[in-house]
């Protein structure tokens, strides 16, 4: 655990640190990013928050098991929004032209409509999810391994 | 049913990477209901891969495009380019795909018992999920960044589950050895693949086989994906972390590694004859493969009957084993330009070898399986520490007499079957490699006889007077497997006009898989 | 060939990039410098494909508010992008099983942590 | 259908099994015609030696490492050539993969 | 011996790699029939401006599929090795 001042801040910037990553996540489909980048961005949040707090701290609210329940749902998302097209063909994007997600942006360079991109959005928030949990997962073992605690089942 | 056949090349790979993802969820409801799951998709997908096989047989090279309003519409409209990641399961593939899902099925039922008293198993089933999609996925893409993808997925599983019985030092090292030559050979097969890329812009296999030009950076390209390969298949000199990998896999997880490896000789003969075949002279490559094969061959066995540690011994077997295959298919590759040697013994060595796959996943696997099953009671993998278990582990003992003389090639068994094929036909293209790979097979039967003598014979020893018999699904496991070699034996003829010629025509015929995907494009 | 040279440098150091790689890997006994030279190589192979896509004055292949010109090949910017992840998951379960082994060893010297052999 | 034929030779295991199966009446037949007297239990099926006394169970086991000892004791410039390449150190897994790499390389470039 | 050896294979990779270098196309003229597809028909087919993320997800939804699985495997493959050895220390 560090000092307070560390620690104060880090509260403080967990949040910018959340709404920048989900930002980039949920923009994927309109501005460079998407679901791996934004993941890893709040990913780094977390270990952030590991850093200054110390595991064994940041065990008690996050627990190895609901993030492999989050990451199992986030690859679920993903590989549902694959099955979901299988009416057509595996991977078919059958969203494009329906209300969800569904409109279809003017050939060239244009400002942009987060409502466009049909299942990409959603695929983006199922990796996104996967990778917060994924890689907040992995550090929090190895701090918690380094730190001699056991891990539970 | 239609439906099912249509679409049946994707969910072979996604229902059990589906299964791999609920794993995790519903073993909260609990451990048999999860086992229940698994073993119930992993049956559903081998229905699957009958049907899909029927289908092929009957209807040749399957494409399936991703995400495409048609499966079979490879090319966009008025598009001369493939763009999309497409399947394309043609004799080959499927003849892979149905190695692969027996062994799978086989070491998923052994597993059952064998790690329910461990920690955690949900993890445990989802990685053997993962690398059965590894292989099946790698087997079945048409996709050149597509096989990488899968080779990681598939090394990443294997190195992982290789590493199970972290509390065992060697575990851990056998499994890091095996991640780092993974992730080495992969890089390079992905370097590899972007220098295929830089000269045509394409990453389809058909496509690039269609446009390759053979210059001298398609050349590295060849050198790079082929050792690349080589070194995942365990060739000699490459086949170091063979034996530390296999010896401390725990049981069900060593067949699939070996069958893995299997299906990087797969990417080893699809690179080969696929992509590189037509005009390329492809005798150079030919004997480099033939080179490397009676150096696996050789030296592997000579190093086996070396061992005294059971799972080690084994593992040389494995590497020796598949010097044969390199062997028979290398014959067929450094003929494959001459119709006439092609015609006269290349395709029958190649036959020969592709037999060998199949029937070597079977036994070596089964193999593997007693030697786990040995260890599971007793506790150690150190020979010399066993002796007598004929007495106590009956079941055991049969299988691994069976086991033992498939692998030996001692006749009626399926062993024999391919291993004449191989000489008969080797022996016209040179008699020398014909005497090495027959001088092989002895050693082989030796080394076994080594390893039955100080394992099962003898007088009852007293440590092991308490040793039983495996549980039943290890038994089940086993007997998967031994029925398979079993009917393998009795029906070589059927099998090797059934699924072995329609796999070696699939390799030597270029040009269909070409057609499959560039269609009517001249 | 020889005008290519001053165009070509990014290939260049891709080769040296890759050579650095595997000097490390070969020459170190220390597996944690093993992971990091696998880690460059890599990061070579990254540099490798990304710049395969550049198109001389392209443009980032995102229409949002786009400038004028033709734009960068995407498909090397995902296959790096898909690369970068795998060498991530490699490194964190490389960097896992040295852990194991320095615990269960005491070192993480090549030379001295083995079982295996012969 | 079992019978494996190619080109210029033919492979059927329904004579081999046929083939076992008449040795195999023939070793019954051998059998039946023998002493009746024998009997599992009793001292008949102890070991004898001459008197001497039987020694223990793990005695009488030959372990795997006296197996073929003289084949490796010929053998034994072989084998100390063939350990020396397999170290166990990972560098040298990679260093032959490298290698093998780089003279493939030289063989398809200077014979193509 | 094995130093030489080493210093040999390296070298010489190295060379081909820079001859490579020289022989691929030069650098920032790539060869473009697949990606000009791309660029031109991904707004209409995917609906989608970001031409990389229509790759991604769309084109070569499957390579990212297998990326994510390769994440998820690495993941559960660091907490299966992380797990508690409890009940297995006890069996042994």
């Amino acid at each position: 655990m560090l000092s307070k001042i560390v620690r104060t801040i880090s509260n403080q910037l967990i949040l910018f640190i959340l709404v920048f990553g989900l930002y980039i996540i949920m923009h994927g489909h309109v501005t460079p990013g998407g679901g791996f980048q934004g993941g890893a961005v709040i990913a780094s949040g977390v270990v952030m928050m590991i850093v200054a707090f110390g595991s064994s701290e940041i065990k008690k609210s996050l627990r190895e098991r609901h993030l492999s329940v989050v990451e199992s749902s986030g690859a679920l998302i993903f590989i549902g929004m694959a099955f979901a097209g299988m009416g057509t063909i595996f991977f078919y994007n059958f969203l494009v032209g329906t209300p969800v997600f569904g409109g279809i942006p003017p050939t060239g360079p244009n400002p942009g409509n987060v409502w466009t991109g049909g299942v990409i959005p959603l695929m983006n928030l199922g990796v996104g999810l996967k990778v917060i949990a994924g890689l907040s997962a992995v550090v929090l073992a190895m701090a918690l391994f380094s730190s001699g605690e056991e891990i539970e089942e | 049913m239609e439906y099912l056949t249509v679409h049946s090349p994707i969910l072979i790979v996604a229902v059990p990477l589906l299964a791999a993802f609920i794993t995790p969820l519903i073993s909260r409801i609990g451990n048999k209901f999860r086992d229940t799951v698994n073993v119930s998709l992993l049956s559903f997908v081998t229905f699957l891969i009958v049907i899909l096989t029927i289908d092929i047989y009957a209807n040749g090279t399957r494409v399936y495009t991703l995400g495409a309003s048609v499966p079979e519409l490879a090319l966009p409209e008025n598009y001369m380019v493939p763009v999309r990641i497409m399947f394309q399961v043609d004799g080959i593939s499927i003849f892979m795909g149905l190695t692969t899902t027996v062994v799978a099925l086989a070491a998923l039922v052994y597993s059952l018992q064998f790690v329910k008293n461990e920690t955690g198993q949900d993890r445990f089933y989802s990685l053997f999920m993962l690398l059965y999609v590894g292989m099946i996925g790698l087997e079945f893409t048409g996709d050149m960044f597509n096989l990488f993808v899968f080779l990681e997925i598939l090394s990443i599983a294997g190195a992982g589950l290789a590493s199970y019985r972290v509390n065992m030092a060697d575990a851990v090292e056998g499994g890091f050895k095996y991640i780092i030559i993974s992730a080495v050979s992969a890089l390079f097969v992905l370097f590899a693949i972007g220098i295929l890329y830089s000269e045509y812009n394409l990453l389809s296999i058909a496509a690039l086989a269609h446009s390759m030009q053979f210059t001298t950076l398609d050349l590295i390209a060849l050198a790079l994906l082929a050792i690349a390969f080589v070194m995942k298949l365990a060739g000699v000199p490459l086949h170091m972390w063979a034996p530390d990998t296999y010896a401390v896999a725990p049981a069900g997880i060593t067949p699939m590694i070996y069958t893995s490896s299997a299906a990087s000789m797969y990417a080893l003969y699809r690179v080969t004859f696929t992509l590189y075949g037509g005009h390329f002279d492809t005798t150079a490559i030919g004997w480099v493969v033939i080179i490397l094969g009676v150096l696996s061959m050789f030296i592997g066995v000579m190093m086996a009957i070396h061992q005294t540690d059971i799972k080690r011994l084994m593992a040389y077997h494995a590497i020796s084993q598949s010097g044969y295959m390199l062997l028979g298919v290398g014959v067929g590759l450094a003929v494959l330009t001459d119709p006439v040697a092609l015609a006269n013994y290349g395709r029958d060595a190649m036959n020969g070898g592709i037999f060998h796959i199949i029937n070597n996943a079977l036994y070596k696997g089964m193999l593997f399986l007693t030697a786990e099953a040995i260890f599971f009671r007793i506790g150690t993998r150190d020979l010399n520490k066993m002796g007598g278990l004929g007495h106590n582990m009956k079941w055991t003992t049969i299988f691994f007499i069976i086991g033992a003389l498939a692998i030996s090639g001692i006749p009626p068994f399926n062993g024999f079957a391919s291993k004449l094929l191989i000489y008969e036909s080797v022996f016209r293209f040179n008699p020398l490699l014909s005497i090495i790979a027959m001088f092989v097979s002895l050693v082989t039967l030796a080394s076994f006889t080594k390893v039955f003598y100080s394992a099962f014979t003898g007088p009852e020893m007293p440590a092991f007077k308490e040793v039983r018999e495996v549980p039943r699904s290890m038994l089940i496991g086993m007997g998967i497997m031994v029925a398979c070699i079993i009917f393998f034996s009795i029906f070589p003829g059927l099998v090797v006009d059934t699924i072995v010629a329609p796999a070696t025509d699939a390799l030597i015929d270029q040009a269909s898989y070409i057609n499959g995907v560039m269609g009517a494009v001249p | 060939m020889m005008q290519y040279i001053p165009y070509n440098i990014p290939f260049i150091a891709v080769a040296l990039l890759m050579g650095v790689a595997l000097f490390i890997i070969l020459f170190k006994r220390n597996l944690i410098k093993i992971i990091m030279g696998i880690a460059i190589l890599g990061a070579g192979v990254n540099l490798f494909l990304v710049t395969l896509g550049y198109r001389a004055g392209g443009v980032a292949p995102i229409y949002t508010v786009a400038p004028e010109g033709v734009m960068v090949l995407p498909v090397p910017q995902a296959l790096t992008l898909t690369n970068i992840v795998i060498t991530v998951s490699v490194i964190a379960l490389m960097l896992t099983m040295v852990m194991f082994t320095y615990r269960h060893m005491g070192d993480i010297d090549a030379k001295k942590s083995r079982l295996l052999r012969g | 259908m079992s019978v494996l034929t190619y080109g210029y030779a033919v492979w059927s295991p329904i004579v081999w099994l046929v083939v076992l199966l008449v040795l195999a009446a023939i070793v019954l037949y051998v059998r039946s015609r023998g002493q009746k007297r024998y009997k599992k239990g009793t001292a008949q099926t102890d070991i004898f030696i001459s008197g001497i006394q039987v020694p223990p169970a793990e005695q009488r086991h030959v372990p795997a490492h006296n197996i073929y000892w003289g084949f490796f004791e010929a053998l034994k410039g072989f084998y100390n050539t063939m350990m020396r390449p397999h170290t166990g150190i990972i560098n040298d897994y990679i260093l032959w993969l490298v290698a093998v790499m780089v003279v493939t390389v030289l063989v398809l470039v200077m014979v193509i | 011996m094995r130093q030489v050896v080493a210093w040999f294979v390296l070298i010489t990779l190295v060379a081909f790699l820079l001859a490579g270098a020289l022989l691929i196309h030069p650098f920032g003229y790539p060869p473009s029939d697949m990606d000009d597809y791309m660029i031109a028909n991904s707004q209409a087919e995917t609906a989608n401006n970001n031409v990389v993320a229509a790759v991604l997800f769309d084109y070569r939804g499957l390579d990212t599929l297998g990326e994510a699985t390769v994440l998820f495997t690495a993941v559960t493959g660091v907490l299966l090795l992380f797990r508690a050895l409890k009940k297995r220390e006890k069996k042994t």
